[in-house]
């Protein structure tokens, strides 16, 4: 077992103290000093969204960001466990386990460097946090912020407003690049290379992102979803297809992961082939 | 003071909750969250004697009030397991018990064997119920006769107290139980997950990689309630009730029908605490309700 | 247009939603929610040929997703049923079905009979599953022998139509189901009810009068669509699947398994309008879904 | 089937338009124009708690007045369910199916005669409802209130300001009578005899209620509670053992009461003996 795991705290009390809302989409604010401190990049929480036993399990949630005893989550609501969580006022104290996950690797080598982080959708919660911190480490980051229409990039004037360069795209031309992220990625690709590429978001763009990178020979990781029972390594039920060190075999995503290096991924529909 | 402890004769337990196995990971992935030596005991998760892949994801789907999976199995074996992780248990001050498989009935002798020449075990569990492993989710606890044959092959290499874990996907639980006790094992415990298919409307698929999967959580609570009511007045050994337990007063309700002892499975990804919020809780219900020694509850139900 | 038609081969339904038995009384109990001719049909109370006192109470006590019940077949035997409620129903454009409940294989065959004698059933549903009336919850449908013996004799003393309905408390629900198949059973109804037990840790008793019960509602949906799973690929006879409904996603979910049909159980007390809200949504989703007729939904799951 | 049964309807929008709450106990008055007409005292409703399926079941709770178009009920928090309806919120719409049940009997006799009206605990709830209407009907109804302990008596102003004559009682002497209301009730018929006596509480109390009137030959009505699956006679799980044309059998609360003559209950503890 890694030693980042015992950096876990369950904060029974993580006070919501700010919800912002657009659509399906919410922003909330917590405090939560002790998570705050230990979180970085790429790392997520399980959130307890009900009192009772329905839904049952809690929800995976990555770290939108981290400072200064605050913490972010930038939530869709998906289904019942997001429905009730969206439904937290402030003032409500929420139950949270974190920080969970590996995290991003903000590399030494990255200062000076342009660094292109990706999100799709959802996909966009853990890449402000990332981008923040890759500026601190002296890296250029752009943002590549893209939904299927406008108002699936509610977050577009946070970005800007926090100084980080953000580039959208919609999949019907109602706001930035018409058509897919990854289109636009390849656009800007014609123009500059970044040094590394990171993203999340759906299967489907982040297979098509890693067919770029390996063409372009850009180094890249991943955040990866899957349906997680426990989030700190106890139950092997979110396991991936990962080749690593030669082997390929079920590697556990809440522990081994979210995120991967883009070229240990194997993607589902080779998995299912 | 109230006295949590319990005996199973075969095994002193400090308090009567022990942590289920596959719920529990090895147990050293809950040590940051506190002293496993709070545990009654804790069950580690199913060892073959191979290394195993496991069932292909997604192998978890909720459902109302509870959880299928179909981990099947995923695991180190049990090579590596004495190698690498029991030596980190043994000297811990509970109960360690190993959770003992096997694709037929030589490998469950064969894996038993291997951990007796190993310290630190204080009880074997028998998993002849696993619905995740077998085509349609077939086990050894589904018929007597392939219960006994199993009991009997690991007693016979072992010397480490035997408890068989029985399967609720059965007619009569009680003969199953009885045939586990004639083979000589020391305890039975009960329930292992309810076979469960989940299905997704709009794929047309089944929900999880490997089609079917096992029912824990509050869901299945009633069913295993009734089955350690019937296996208790069944069988003269202990009985170690499961299924759907989160809180103290399930526990409680568990001694009543006639368990000895629990175990705490899916609560564990819910709350990486629960144990330790469950003993607390004991002690607490305990002495708001005078009740002095815990084992008093085991099968106190008025009928 | 959707066709929510479905076509058993002994009897077409205008659509698949059936109400189940014992949880829509004799159908009276629900005209006042709606027009009854909506439905695909409904299966009035088990009848026994003497009217019954049923269980002692308490009754019901709710679970996680869940409810237990002991009823017990309280009601008013078949005499009273053809001469008060049948007529009452025998008019109705809808599939009207009884549930033959007996003490004994010759019980089932004498109600089967009776029923036989008067106009208005579209079908007979052959309760051999009730946990509720035997002692520890056992039942025909527990045994493949007992299952073909009781449909048999009821085979020979009628021409109207027999739905077997299977219990979940079985190790092979498959065997069960081939054994109704063989005796002549037109379709296959599943699952009854759990059986299932609630304590009380305060007072040490079961929360049921009648100790033992059967567990229904969202709970159960999981091992109710694996049996209907397995069922349906073991039988040729249409299969009417049930056990947690309470949505018309959930229907879709027992069609794509294999249903030719569904009951809905539980979900009646909640909403005395359910079946009617369920029917409904089915409408719209088939429409969402560009399905055209609902009974292509039969058996679709993609392994 | 009786025809007053016609006489129920699901109001899926029913609109909380006031909550009164002291400690435990609460008083929800809602718009709810329909069941409000048809409502008669002693009939109750089947509450919806949850929009999921956890609990499951919806929750019997009386009818605690119905006046032009208004509807109101007075519960106390017992466990999960009455917690969940505890949290609702003036303006939240919940789901009734009411009126239901068979009610108390008002009858023209009871014109110029005094009624004794004895409730316990929560068991107020119909009572307020019935004194308005026996009010209404010439009768004087006075109304017996017991509590374990004062807070156990939160209507009693509520009550009184009415104009109902009220008389109080606690387990432990914090207000009014010190000591069982069905002293207090024994206590008052040393000064005066009513023509008839409603009860709705604890089982305890009305089985002594029972002793009483059966003693003093004073006819009555009591409404059991049960544990209920419908609410309107489709699952048979509310049954009681009842006396009635010299059968004794199971009947069900919801449809045959839950409002019974005293002289038909058998009580529990006769039933388990
Ligand atoms: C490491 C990680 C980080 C995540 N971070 C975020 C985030 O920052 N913001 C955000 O909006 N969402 C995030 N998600 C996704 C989020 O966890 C799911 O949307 C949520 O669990 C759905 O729960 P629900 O009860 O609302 O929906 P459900 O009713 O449970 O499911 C709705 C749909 O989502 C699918 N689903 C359920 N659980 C997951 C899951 N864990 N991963 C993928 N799909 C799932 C279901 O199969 C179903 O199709 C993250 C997931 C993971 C694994
Ligand atoms: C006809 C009728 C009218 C009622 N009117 C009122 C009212 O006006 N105000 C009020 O506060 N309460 C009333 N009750 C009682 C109320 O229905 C229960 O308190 C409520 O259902 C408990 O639900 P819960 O989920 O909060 O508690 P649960 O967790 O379900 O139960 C808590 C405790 O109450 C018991 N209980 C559960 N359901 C019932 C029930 N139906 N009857 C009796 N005991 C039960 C349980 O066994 C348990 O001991 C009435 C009951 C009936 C049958
Ligand atoms: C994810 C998961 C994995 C499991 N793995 C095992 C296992 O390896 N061996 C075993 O005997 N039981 C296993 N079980 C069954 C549990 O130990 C327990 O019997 C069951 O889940 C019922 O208890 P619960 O409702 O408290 O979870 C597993 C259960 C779950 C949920
Ligand atoms: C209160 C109650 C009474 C029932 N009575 C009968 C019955 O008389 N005959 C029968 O075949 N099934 C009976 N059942 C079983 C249901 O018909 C159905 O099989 C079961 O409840 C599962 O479906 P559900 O989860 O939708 O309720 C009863 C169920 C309940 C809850
Ligand atoms: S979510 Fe449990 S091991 Fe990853
Ligand atoms: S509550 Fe269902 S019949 Fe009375």
């Amino acid at each position: 077992m890694s030693s980042e795991i015992y950096n876990m705290v369950i904060d029974r009390n993580a006070r919501l103290v700010k919800v912002e809302n657009s659509g399906d989409y919410f922003l909330f604010t917590f405090e939560s000093p002790e998570i705050s401190r230990l979180a970085r990049p790429g790392q997520f929480l399980m959130v307890k969204v009900s009192t009772g036993v329905q839904p049952l399990l809690r929800r995976p949630i990555s770290i939108h960001n981290a400072e200064n005893s605050i913490l972010q989550i930038f939530f869709q609501v998906a289904g019942e466990g997001t429905r009730l969580l969206s439904l937290k006022k402030p003032g409500d104290t929420l139950d949270l386990l974190g920080p969970l996950g590996t995290g991003f690797s903000i590399k030494p080598e990255f200062s000076g460097r342009l660094i292109f982080c990706v999100g799709g959708g959802r996909g966009i919660a853990p890449l402000y946090f990332l981008a923040r911190k890759l500026n601190e480490a002296g890296a250029t980051p752009v943002i590549f912020y893209g939904g299927r229409t406008a108002a699936d990039v509610p977050l577009k004037t946070h970005l800007e407003s926090a100084g980080l360069e953000t580039l959208t795209s919609t999949d019907d031309g109602s706001l930035g690049f018409h058509g897919l992220v990854t289109s636009l990625v390849e656009k800007e690709l014609a123009a500059r290379k970044p040094a590394f590429l990171f993203a999340c978001g759906p299967e489907a763009m982040m297979e098509r992102l890693a067919e770029i990178c390996q063409q372009k020979r850009i180094p890249g990781e991943f955040s990866l979803e899957s349906i997680m029972g426990c989030g700190f390594g106890a139950c092997w039920g979110c396991v991936r297809k990962i080749r690593r060190n030669g082997r390929t075999g079920y590697l556990k995503v809440c522990q081994e992961g979210p995120v991967f290096p883009l070229e240990q991924i194997v993607w589902q529909e080779d998995e299912n082939g | 003071m109230v006295d949590l402890s319990v005996d199973l004769g075969f095994l002193k337990l400090k308090n009567p909750v022990l942590a289920a196995s596959g719920t529990f990971g090895y147990g050293l992935e809950f040590k940051p969250f506190y002293n496993l030596e709070l545990l009654g005991g804790f069950v580690v998760k199913g060892l073959y004697f191979n290394p195993r892949e496991g069932n292909k994801p997604p192998r978890l789907v909720e459902t109302p009030s509870g959880l299928i999976n179909s981990i099947g199995l995923q695991g180190i074996g049990v090579e590596a397991f004495c190698r690498e992780i029991l030596p980190q248990l043994a000297d811990l001050d509970t109960a360690v018990i190993a959770n003992v498989c096997g694709e037929d009935e030589d490998e469950y002798a064969r894996v038993a064997e291997y951990l007796s020449r190993h310290n630190g075990l204080a009880a074997l569990e028998l998993n002849i119920s696993c619905p995740n492993v077998r085509e349609g989710g077939r086990c050894p606890a589904q018929n007597p006769e392939a219960t006994y044959r199993t009991v009997k092959k690991v007693k016979q290499v072992t010397s480490i107290p035997v408890i068989t874990k029985l399967s609720p996907n059965v007619t009569d639980i009680t003969s199953v139980a009885r045939a586990a006790e004639e083979a000589g094992s020391q305890a039975i415990s009960l329930i292992n997950t309810i076979l469960a298919l989940a299905v997704d409307p709009e794929t047309r698929r089944p929900k999880l990689g490997n089609v079917m999967g096992g029912l824990s959580g509050p869901a299945i609570k009633p069913v295993a309630l009734r089955m350690v009511f019937q296996v208790s007045r069944a069988v003269k050994v202990p009985v170690i009730g499961m299924g759907g337990i989160t809180s103290a007063t399930d526990v409680v309700e568990f001694m009543i029908t006639g368990a000895a002892a629990v175990q705490v499975g899916t609560a564990n990804f819910v709350d990486p605490d629960a144990c330790l919020r469950i003993i607390q809780g004991l002690e607490d219900w305990a002495r708001s309700h005078g009740v002095e020694r815990i084992s008093e509850l085991t099968g106190s139900l008025k009928i």
